[in-house]
């Protein structure tokens, strides 16, 4: 299926959990949110939570600042 | 250092929880991850700041490997946001990535400033609070804007000395100091610092703690200025706490007038 | 405390002889020796100063007690001179008193303000340089003066940054850079120090050394404004080897700009 | 014998040492010094130096300052 | 003076009127009205503030019939307001009172420092502003709340220099040169003005204007703190336009350096 | 301007000789003669210094048809002496060609910092008495120099405010004041004024009159900046006769707390 | 009739216009205005505009000011 | 003759006086004075003070300055 990821389009697999898309992509869940059609997504719902065809994903991940 | 056993009995609190070190240090501008882990490590922080960004996957490493290996409580903040919205948003999803409810408030009004928008800010703040954060915000040296701030609930507040980034020091000690006299919760020196001194005055003007990243991060010797800076709170919090002498606009001996021998 | 190590191979020398502290005590104006012991201690300083005056026979204990039990190096100075011909007689005096050939050197223009005469100081200076003393002068901030005085053979100069005891911190720090740029030996910031931050202040300017006595001896808790001073004197020192980021009049940001998320 | 001791009259033994003197007067020799008549006199002749009838001594130690 | 002439093509204008003197004068603090009407007319000012009280039986002659004799312009403030809705309706009342939509918009935070609430302040400027008003707000250094209230539709902002009667001076020149980097309209230095260096500061900083009423009403000579006044803001204005020298950190000769003559 | 009339019975005496201006220029550094000339005129000046230098054979035009024309006292200097000797015998070369024994005595220690070497300047002070000069000496800021100079018979003192051509105003205002305090003569701010607020301020301080000249020769505008500083000295005389308000560190209101309308 | 003027009890002619009433406390209407019953009275209506019993009059006036 | 002038060789007439060499070099006596082998030459004396061969001379006029 295809997302747009950070503004970009991606391909994923059907079904993929959020737990699952985000370690993927950071390698652990620690210091990484993700807003799916601009809704925040609570970590507890990560698991069950399956990204579906189409979605606007911000995967959002802390960096060095101020 | 004798000041350390000194300030042995002077602990520093911020919503109920006690912090090892009343220098706060942001992460932002270091060269790379190994400098801010030297520095962190000199500075002795407690506490210290983080941005939230998109996914960068060109990255290694992380700024929490660091910070989780040195010990250091995470503080994730909303630099970059330029409304109310954008900046709840923005602490909303740091809550979910970092497991804390607590979040440094920068709601800018321009990026030529970076100075604070004293409506957008007040009005973030507000709601926050109303969705259980604790909130810390970035905000000016205004006495009245601080006040309200409080009134909104915050855990703190952090007025700035000068504009980030800009090592101008504290432009206006008289509005930190009137902050300070009023305030019911901590205040916490935010931006401008540039060197040891300007930070040192910090807290003998009476604030509870400082703020800083550029003045170490961007110093030659980051952990070096770190170490600095650790040693200039500890010096400005004892001399608050000695009481300076007044200022005299003329001279007062320091050695016995008295028993001049006849030379 | 970090900063302690980082100035490990950092030495004092003043005329060939080492120094572990770069801060250095005058004991005038405490109110007992109990409360200038505490603050020797405190202050972690390997150097003090002492007046000469006439024997008291109504006072018990000495100065030099304290100093001795501290293991601090005695440096009696010429306080309350007014001509080059009695201050270098206190120093004849002082030096078969003290069984030492270091003298600070003070020759006052006046009571009121305790300023420098710098007719009368030079002479001195050179005098007593000729006699085979060690000298380090108290002088105003003048850069020409002080010139003039390393060319007599100083072994190092000690500017004022305010007049003795007014806590007004460094006037004139233009003129303590300038001074700082052209030495030849060591410079020492003498006199107007007031609280922590103008002794940070003082070496992040690129003094070597920094002395002071009622800023500590007349706070309110002086053995907690020591250990201030201490912490200070180490952390303006850092400032200054870790080299400060420069004045900027415009914002820079300590986040990313880039890579904000659509929220 | 009389001698006149920080501008004040004052009684002694005649043939005092100015070691004796000293310690007499202080307790010890470290940090005191003294000028006889207007000269400075080395800490190293004061074993032998005896003070004489009339002089004007100077008696000066080292005091909390600067 | 040949100030005034080079002047002469140099308008002063607010909300389109135009004024003959940079220096608005408050009224307030005089000890009688024969004091402040010589201070008036050696001040040279064209506008004036007065603010509005319950009539005062006890009181003979009124403020009006002096600023009427001098032909200056009056200016209604809302003093002593706390809220928007107070000065909103004290505009309202010096709107019938004295035939004017122009207003000094005050509202205060406190009695003790006397800074503006900045909430409380933009929301009475909007409302004003809506209500047809010429709004001139008093309002703290604040470089957003500046841009807030001429976003607002503000005729001017007037920032302080310091809390209101301190004679402090310009505590923050950074923020009144940035205030006047991004204004759209005048900017007038209101507030902290101490003596005659302060006003001629604010213009060289770019304030197009300069309100005070303590530093002349409360001399010891008012009349000749006001002719102070007035010739210390055309020498900042002049300053202003003619272009100073930048600071150099190192001398630069004004005479000769070639051309020595062996003597 | 109202200022010129009240300064009117305040006459400004060097030496028995009475000057209609208190703004003494120098005519250093202006990029031709018509601009000097523009200058002078807007700037009032009645007495303006030159330098000696061999005859430039390629000059046409002369600073003395200048200074003639517009009826302005000249004010010999002996700017790039380095040594007594070199400054005596300038200033005996400066009376044979300008018919006056007045001079403006400069000896400096050095190139970069231009500032006075303080033997130097007070040994050629003497002789130059001595040979029946009239001597006024440009000096650093230090009070005990400056009193040297005054019991040599200097008949005024022209300390700096900061080194010269630098325009970083004064830099030390408590030493001025000092200065000012004890002077027995005409005390004039000599070097480092940048723009019109700094002399204003150094006449606030109590000088009596202001030697400058890079801060309008090398303006954008030089008669401009003249006609402005030339109102700021004005101002600041002002500002010093007519009593200024203390500073306080509390706000205290300018409107009347009593008699607020129930609105 | 009787009036609150300015926080006081106040007695007053039946039947007073503003305009008379305002020149009888301060001369002239120049610099003054009233609030009545929280209500500004605009200036154009003072000539028509008469008080009645128990009205609360506040009576401001321009006086020197910041 | 020839003379040093202000540190180069310069031909002269002989029995030149100073004020007619002054006024030769600069058009008028104001604002100049001349040191002749380090001797400076009182104003009063230049009528009759005749230069004469191989004398160094210094000829120092007021510019702009300080």
């Amino acid at each position: 299926m295809t997302i747009t990821l950070n503004g970009e389009s991606c391909e994923l697999d059907d079904d993929i959990t959020l737990v699952a898309f985000i370690e993927s992509r950071t390698g652990t869940t620690r210091g990484s949110a993700v807003v799916v059609d601009d809704e925040v997504v609570p970590r507890g719902s990560w698991p069950d939570y399956r990204l579906r065809d189409g979605q606007r994903v911000e995967l959002i991940t802390a960096v060095q600042g101020g | 250092m004798a000041g350390q056993q000194q300030t042995a009995h002077d602990p520093f609190v911020i919503a109920g929880e006690e912090f090892g070190s009343r220098l706060i240090m942001g992460t932002g501008g270091a060269p790379s991850l190994d400098v801010i882990d030297a520095a962190l490590a000199a500075s002795g922080t407690a506490l210290c700041t983080v941005a939230m960004r998109r996914l960068d996957p060109s990255t290694t490493g992380s700024i929490l490997d660091v910070i989780d290996r040195r010990g250091v409580r995470v503080l994730p903040n909303t630099a970059g946001c330029r409304t109310a919205r954008e900046a709840v948003r923005t602490a909303e999803v740091a809550r979910e990535a970092l497991e804390t409810d607590w979040v440094k408030l920068e709601v800018v009004a321009d990026e030529r400033t970076l100075l604070p928008d004293p409506v957008e800010l007040l009005d973030a703040a507000q709601t926050l609070v109303g969705l259980g954060f604790t909130v810390l915000p970035y905000t000016n040296d205004d006495p009245g804007l601080a006040r309200r701030l409080q009134q909104a609930g915050c855990a703190a507040v952090m007025p700035l000395g000068s504009p980030i980034g800009t090592g101008l020091g504290i432009a206006n000690p008289h509005n930190i100091e009137l902050i300070v006299s009023e305030a019911r919760g901590p205040v916490i020196l935010d931006a401008g610092i540039g060197t040891a001194s300007d930070a040192a005055l910090a807290m003998e003007l009476g604030c509870d703690g400082v703020l800083l990243a550029s003045a170490v991060t961007r110093a030659q010797d980051p952990a070096r200025m770190a170490a600095a800076m650790a040693a200039a709170v500890t010096a400005g919090r004892l001399a608050r706490l000695a009481g300076r002498i007044p200022r005299r606009s003329h001279a007062q001996a320091s050695s016995p007038i008295e028993g001049m021998a006849v030379l």
